[in-house]
């Protein structure tokens, strides 16, 4: 095993648990908003440390750059659904959740 | 390693499986669908595994992507509840034993029968590879998978193209294209997202287009991500002018077979054999295809989304354009 | 036993799955994806018939094949829809229900 | 070596009724003007074909139907013989009809079909091979069905369907035959003598099955008992359809049928050698007997004549099966004789119910005073079914007694004197009332000029064929009468 | 000049021609009836060309683009091929011709008859394609091109019935041609060929070979509609407007046939396929019965015919137990003739069907009570084209049925005699049940004007179908031009 690879592993690994506790908050948080939350903070992140760990596999820079740009159009698009959403949701009257 | 790699493909067959009978055997029709995106997804990955990188793009582009936002917007219209199931009939004995017979006993006889019978699969070392790569120098193209779509199984891709178009026609046939929500003007964030979207999107069409001569990618993944994008400046609030509502929109759905029949008709008046593309021009001829092909493929499937004939002009002009709510 | 065989028995069973359930369930929605199911199970089967052989590049044919019928399946998926919501609008119906001898007239 | 002579005399029937369906019910004219061209032009080309045959020179065309298999249209003595009944008789009935169907309804339906219905018997007497036979066969049926029910009432219509019922069963089973034959014995060309006598000897079992099945489903036609019930029904037709179904077309059709198969199929000497033909006669016998006496009961008088022709139609099959020349001769002459004398009584028949709207026998008392020159025809028919000299009946029946003696079985000659008597008890009553009884209501005097008792058009035919009937008793052996032809005819066939 | 006309491959212009007429009629939907009349009254010509050039060169088949064959698509012109392309141009131009009265240009109706020109075309094209395909895979996308078009054409009625019937029709022919499509993938999968005449020649007749068999058959025969898959027919054809019903019934059964056709002389041969045949044999028998009885008791015309189409599938099917090795050409030719007068008779009934519906303002067959006048000639039509469905002569049905006893009397298989028989008495009763209630004489309104197209083009088809015995040498022979069956059509038995 080369160094990159094992960097490259290392990283896929540290972006198991963001994913993990994303698909966690959405199986368990309790309104829909925390589960937005949940889901686009802890997704964008584990992918960007996905990418991260592909550019050390990357042949060239224009691989990189393609991987970067994928990250930022996830970003963007990511942010923009869970917004439609959320605002969706106002909309028709969801209930933001309260300890009672 | 290789243990390792058998691991991954037999989990992934399991998962495929598993999900295939969840989303089919799932109460809810929302989760169904959503499942069944994350089928199409799973099932692109399979492909890569196979080795079939186009195939995978296409999934994911137009298996996924495109039907399942096709099953979004009719699950939409047609809500998740079974109506009108048939009154339950007297029937005789022969009558009901027939689904119970076909379904509990047919199926899984026939499915075991033929999964032993699989075992005979004989390992032919190759399939038409050899062949395909011998001949792809005169091809016009160097991709395999381009070759083969385009050039010697180019009659299939023809009538492909028809299958588009009259599924199109068939759409338009039943009924007219209406606004499913008269939602309140779009949210601006999402007008941004469709105006950095868009240029993006025509741009890696294009891209994908041009890699299709030498490496995966083409038409259909070009025409796919094209229609994404259509359909996304829809979504943030764009329109089409209602004057292409008419020829202009039935000229771009059609221009793609239509392109295909006339180089057709040219090679036999050219004295050739049916599609036999004269070598010399065999690159550009493809080319050509192509491109009118994505933007053909494109304006179909956006419009097999909005789901019915655009509005008669004369009609009410300012009706909004067909608008779709992939998202909701 | 190699990989490319294990697909194509999945391709059967998906394929099963899906017929099955095109039998079976009523909601046409559930229909059109028991149908989709049942041609992603063919094309797997193309599939790992065009991947076998060690050490060759997969065999394009049966990939240009299932890209062919991925299409044609994508067109029959909304002409179906299409058609169960003009049935839906029309009748509100979501399923095949309908009485047989249903006026001609 | 086509000869077109032969498509000309099949198309001059059947172009003028194609042309007839498309005509507006009112343009009278023109259809009566195409239906006599059609029956004078394929009366013109008969008598040129005539004097050919009689020498020997067969017209003869083949159009090829599938690869082995040829539609054959041929001219031979015997086709002549059929041939030149129905196209006569066709002329006249074809005149009667627009007497008779004046000012009703669906004109050009009716004799579109009637003049199909002609077409289809004519392709029958050419037919040169057993397949040609079949086709020609079933589109009779076809043909016939709309003629029956045509009046449309529900009466007719049961008719019309009971009548679909037998004929297309007998036609299924004789396909079936034929088909099988086929099978078996290769192309089925119309040879004197018979085709299928080469064949294997393991074979008979299957040729005696074939024979019974081709002799039970053409026996519907010719309405053998107990396949006869059909025919009595269909009296509900109009009476021209009645006098052509019959005196030439169907029940003709069959027997025909049955005549080709004994002699130019299987051949006379190899169906007696295979015991065929004693069952055939006592078939036959039966239902001379059995038509007679139902005859007897009926009192509607196209009922009556209807089981007349039950027993009739049998002394044709009665003589075949004889399998003697004589009987040969007697059986095959009655085919003409039967259809001078019965379609007689059925135009008189047809002129009583149109004139004076009688339709039962004990309605007739006296009618022989309204209408004379009708009901002396109708004598001269009946006499003529009695058998009494010198009228044609007695000379079918005298051929056919000499030739029961010569073939060894005298029991025919019962059967034909006790025929004889019941035709009597059958007719004679009748003829009596319409002579001597005093008549019991008023019929409305003649509107017609000179006090005519009905319009020319149904009044020349019963006359003509009548006159025919006396003519052909009388001056039997002239050439080219029945009976001539018929000898020639069975010269041939027995190659003496 | 000749040599050009000659050297044209004819019979894919005859694919090409309808397919780009369809996208013209598309793109400019007001011309859209004169572009497929001007496509039906070409096709015909090019028919007679295609027969034309065959005759003259040789029937070696070529692939698309003139690659070879195991890459390539085959293109057949042989003479299934032919007489297929030659009957759906016949066929097809009539329909069309009627479908002109039956769409008026203007009136409520005036938007189905813009779609319905595109659609047509398209199926015309694709079923001309289907015909000429010698290549699995490319036999599958012209199937679904076929099942397509009918389903959008089944749907162009718009009432909730024809939609229902359109889209159990697409459930129905997806699950068809994807069983067939299973089937063809392990054949790729064992041979990698999917060239019909190679993979004849390599097939080892293994039992995966057999399921694949098994598959591609069950596909098949759920397409045409055998019994008991023949559930979905009767309402799709019934609910069509007319001149759909007519193709339905006319064209689109037939393709799936001539598949089967194809696979089992040309692909099959060296399977064991006895018992299969058998099977289908005892399918059709009683598809033969039973489609016969239940059109004896419907009260709609449309639904009788289309019953009658289920019998007569049971018909075509006979063919697989009838052809054994010394009467393939007996049975093949039987299949072949009775699919042709078919196809002209069952589409002349339904445009008689249709008519009486279009003016009557029903189909119940009790509104032809005295059915003289302004539609006596449709009652002719019906009567004529009834001929070849009960199999008088000398219609084509005559012919077929003959063949077919032969085949069952040589080859011992007595028990199909009876059925072949009693089909014939039920087809006549159900033909008669019709006639009689034409000739019922009543007093009845008047119907409305008829335009001419929809009177007399029917009357044409069902002339041909009727003759279609007497002109069916030059077509039997045509048929059996590169055939996969040879020898004498009629055989003898010995003793």
């Amino acid at each position: 095993m080369t160094v990159t690879e094992i960097i490259t592993t290392m990283l896929l690994l540290a972006s198991l648990p963001f994913f993990l506790a994303g698909t966690l908050g959405l199986l368990r948080f309790p309104d829909l908003y925390c589960r937005l939350h949940a889901l686009t903070k802890a997704d964008n992140l584990g992918l960007g440390l996905v990418v991260l760990a592909l550019i050390f596999q990357a042949d060239n820079v224009q691989q990189i750059i393609r991987l970067l740009l994928t990250w930022l159009l996830v970003l963007i698009a990511g942010a923009t659904v869970a917004h439609l959403i959320a605002r969706k949701a106002r909309g028709d009257g969801h209930k933001h959740w309260s300890r009672q | 390693m290789i243990d390792l790699v058998l691991a991954f493909d037999l989990i992934l067959m399991t998962t495929l499986i598993s999900l295939a009978w969840l989303l089919l055997a799932s109460r809810d029709l929302f989760r169904a669908v959503v499942l069944f995106i994350a089928f199409g997804l799973l099932l692109a990955l399979a492909w890569t595994r196979l080795g079939a990188v186009d195939v995978a793009l296409a999934e994911a582009a137009i298996g996924a992507g495109i039907t399942g936002t096709l099953l979004l917007v009719g699950l939409g219209k047609l809500g998740s509840a079974e109506r009108c199931r048939r009154t339950p009939r007297p029937t005789t004995f022969l009558q009901r034993l027939t689904p119970a017979v076909l379904i509990g006993i047919i199926i899984p006889s026939v499915t075991i029968i033929l999964l032993l019978e699989l075992r005979q699969l004989q390992i032919v070392s190759s399939g038409q590879q050899g062949l395909v790569l011998s001949l792809l120098d005169i091809s016009g193209t160097d991709h395999p998978v381009t070759a083969v779509l385009l050039n010697f199984r180019a009659w299939d891709t023809l009538l492909e193209k028809g299958v588009l178009l009259l599924a199109l026609v068939s759409i338009w046939s039943l009924d007219q294209a209406r606004p499913l929500f008269h939602q309140e003007a779009p949210s601006p964030v999402l007008k941004g997202l469709s105006q950095l979207y868009l240029p993006i999107l025509v741009i890696v069409s294009g891209a994908l287009l041009w890699q299709g001569g030498y490496a995966p990618g083409g038409a259909f993944q070009a025409g796919a991500l094209l229609s994404a994008g259509i359909l996304l400046a829809i979504l943030g609030g764009r329109s089409l002018l209602p004057a292409w509502y008419g020829m202009p929109l039935r000229l771009l759905a059609g221009c793609g077979l239509l392109i295909f029949i006339l180089i057709a008709a040219a090679t036999l008046l050219a004295g050739n054999l049916p599609l036999q593309y004269p070598q010399e021009l065999a690159g550009a001829l493809i080319l050509l295809i192509e491109i009118v092909a994505t933007v053909s493929i494109a304006v179909i499937l956006a419009a097999a989304v909005a789901g019915g004939h655009p509005a008669e002009i004369s009609a009410t002009e300012q009706q909004q354009p067909p608008s779709s709510e992939g998202t909701s | 036993m190699t990989a490319p065989i294990l697909y194509a028995g999945c391709g059967i069973i998906l394929f099963s799955i899906g017929l099955h359930a095109l039998l079976v369930r009523r909601h046409l929605l559930r229909k059109i994806l028991a149908a989709n199911i049942m041609g992603s199970g063919v094309f797997m089967l193309f599939i790992a018939a065009g991947a076998r052989g060690e050490g060759t590049a997969a065999d394009p044919v049966p990939q240009v094949m299932v890209l062919t019928g991925i299409v044609v399946s994508l067109c029959f998926t909304a002409v179906a829809i299409a058609l169960a919501v003009r049935i839906h609008n029309l009748t509100d119906c979501t399923t095949l229900a309908v009485d047989e001898e249903s006026s001609i007239d | 070596m086509n000869d077109l002579i032969l498509l000309a005399i099949l198309s001059s029937s059947l172009l003028p009724g194609l042309i007839i369906f498309t005509l507006a019910e009112e343009s009278v004219r023109l259809r009566t003007t195409l239906n006599l061209t059609g029956a004078l032009f394929k009366l013109l080309f008969i008598a040129l074909l005539f004097f050919r045959v009689a020498e020997r020179e067969y017209a003869e065309l083949r159009l090829p139907l599938l690869a082995d298999m040829e539609l054959v249209l041929r001219a031979d003595a015997l086709s002549m013989l059929f041939l030149t009944l129905s196209a006569f008789l066709w002329l006249l009935t074809t005149i009667y009809a627009i007497g008779y169907l004046e000012n009703s309804p669906h004109r050009s339906r009716f004799f579109g079909f009637f003049s199909l219905c002609v077409s289809a018997t004519t392709g029958i007497a050419l037919a040169g091979d057993m397949i040609t036979f079949v086709i020609f066969y079933e589109a009779l049926t076809i043909s016939t069905y709309p003629l029956v029910v045509h009046r449309g009432t529900p009466a007719a219509l049961h008719a019309g369907r009971i009548y679909l019922a037998y004929t297309l069963l007998g036609g299924v089973v004789l396909f079936f035959a034929a088909v099988w034959l086929r099978a078996i014995a290769g192309p089925l060309e119309f040879t004197p003598g018979g085709v299928i006598s080469g064949l294997d000897p393991s074979l008979y079992g299957s040729l005696t099955i074939i024979f019974a099945l081709l002799v039970l489903s053409l026996g519907v036609k010719a309405a053998l008992v107990p396949l006869h019930s059909w025919l009595p029904t269909a009296m509900v037709a109009p009476a021209p359809v009645s006098a052509l179904l019959h005196a030439v077309a169907v029940v003709k059709a069959g027997a025909f049928g049955i005549v080709r198969v004994v002699h130019d199929i299987y051949g006379i000497g190899f169906s007696a050698d295979l015991n065929l033909l004693f069952p055939l006669s006592v078939m036959a016998a039966i239902t001379v007997l059995y038509g007679s006496i139902r005859a007897l009961a009926q009192n509607d008088l196209k009922r009556r004549l209807a089981f007349s022709t039950v027993s009739q139609v049998s002394y044709i099959l009665m003589g075949i099966a004889l399998a003697s020349p004589l009987a040969t001769i007697g059986g095959l002459v009655h085919l003409v004789h039967q259809g001078l004398m019965k379609i007689t009584l059925f135009f008189c028949a047809g002129n009583l119910a149109e004139t004076l709207g009688i339709h039962k026998i004990d309605e007739m008392d006296g009618v022989g005073r309204r209408m004379p020159w009708t009901m002396t025809a109708f004598t001269v028919g009946a006499l003529g079914m009695i058998g009494v000299p010198p009228l044609v009946g007695f000379i079918s029946k005298w051929y056919l007694g000499l030739g029961s003696l010569a073939a060894g079985q005298p029991w025919i000659i019962i059967i034909l004197i006790a025929s004889t008597l019941l035709n009597a008890c059958y007719f004679l009553p009748v003829l009596h009332r319409i002579w001597f009884n005093k008549e019991q209501q008023q019929w409305s005097k003649s509107t017609l000029a000179g006090g005519r008792e009905t319009i020319w058009p149904l009044l020349a035919p019963p006359l003509i064929t009548a006159a025919l009937v006396i003519f052909f008793g009388i001056f039997a052996y002239l050439f080219g009468s029945p009976l001539y032809w018929v000898e020639l005819i069975t010269t041939r066939e027995y190659g003496l | 000049m000749t040599e050009i006309l000659l050297g044209q491959h004819w019979f894919f212009w005859m694919t090409l021609v309808p397919l780009g007429a369809a996208v013209v009629a598309f793109l400019i939907p007001q011309q859209a009836r004169w572009i497929g009349l001007a496509t039906a009254l070409l096709l015909p010509f090019f028919a007679l060309a295609a027969i034309a050039a065959t005759l003259t060169a040789e029937v070696q088949p070529i692939t698309g683009g003139g690659w070879p064959t195991p890459l390539g698509i085959e293109l057949r012109r042989d003479g299934l091929a032919l007489v297929m392309l030659t009957v759906t141009a016949v066929v097809g131009f009539i329909i069309s011709c009627y479908a002109l009265g039956y769409f008026p240009a203007r009136g409520h109706h005036s938007s189905r008859a813009r779609y319905f020109w595109p659609l047509w075309l398209f199926l015309w094209g694709s079923c001309n394609a289907l015909f000429v395909s010698g290549d699995l895979f490319n036999l599958y996308v012209t199937l679904e091109l076929v099942t397509l078009a009918s389903v959008s054409l089944i749907a162009l009625e718009g009432g909730k019935a024809a939609l229902t019937a359109a889209l159990r029709y697409l459930f129905i022919g997806l699950f068809g041609s994807l069983a067939y499509l299973l089937g063809v993938g392990i054949f790729y999968g064992a041979y990698a060929t999917v060239d019909l005449a190679l993979l004849g020649d390599i097939i080892t007749g293994t039992s995966l070979d057999h399921a694949a068999m098994a598959l591609m058959v069950a596909g098949l025969v759920l397409k045409s509609a055998l019994f008991p898959l023949h559930f979905w027919l009767p309402q799709a054809h019934a609910m069509a407007p007319a001149p759909v019903s007519a193709v339905l019934s006319a064209l689109v059964i037939k393709c799936s046939y001539v598949i089967l056709l194809r696979l089992w002389f040309e692909v099959f041969v060296s399977l064991d396929t006895v018992a299969v045949g058998h099977l289908l044999g005892l399918l059709g028998s009683v598809a033969i019965i039973w489609g016969s009885l239940l059109a004896l008791r419907q009260e709609r015309l449309k639904l009788l015919i289309a019953y009658s189409t289920v019998a007569q599938i049971g018909y075509l099917f006979l063919v697989f137990p009838l052809a054994r090795n010394e009467t393939m050409a007996t049975a093949w030719v039987g299949g072949v003739l009775l699919m042709m007068t078919h196809a002209c008779g069952k589409a002349a009934m339904f445009m008689v069907a249709g008519t009486i519906h279009h003016t009557a303002g029903s189909d119940r067959i009790s509104r032809l009570a005295g059915a003289g006048g302004p539609i006596g000639v449709l009652v002719v039509v019906f009567t004529l084209a009834a001929t070849t469905i009960i199999g008088l002569p000398p219609s084509g049905g005559f012919f077929s049925k003959w063949l077919f006893i032969n085949a069952a009397l040589v080859t011992g298989q007595w028990w199909y005699l009876p059925i072949i028989l009693s089909g014939t008495l039920l087809a006549a009763g159900y033909v008669a049940k019709v006639l009689g209630w034409a000739f019922l004489d009543v007093k009845r309104s008047s119907y409305p004007v008829i335009p001419w197209v929809m009177k007399w083009p029917p009357l044409v088809l069902s002339v041909i179908a009727l003759l279609f015995g007497l002109i069916a040498y030059e077509p039997v022979q045509i048929a059996l031009l590169g055939a996969p069956v040879s020898g004498p059509i009629f055989m003898e038995a010995g003793p």
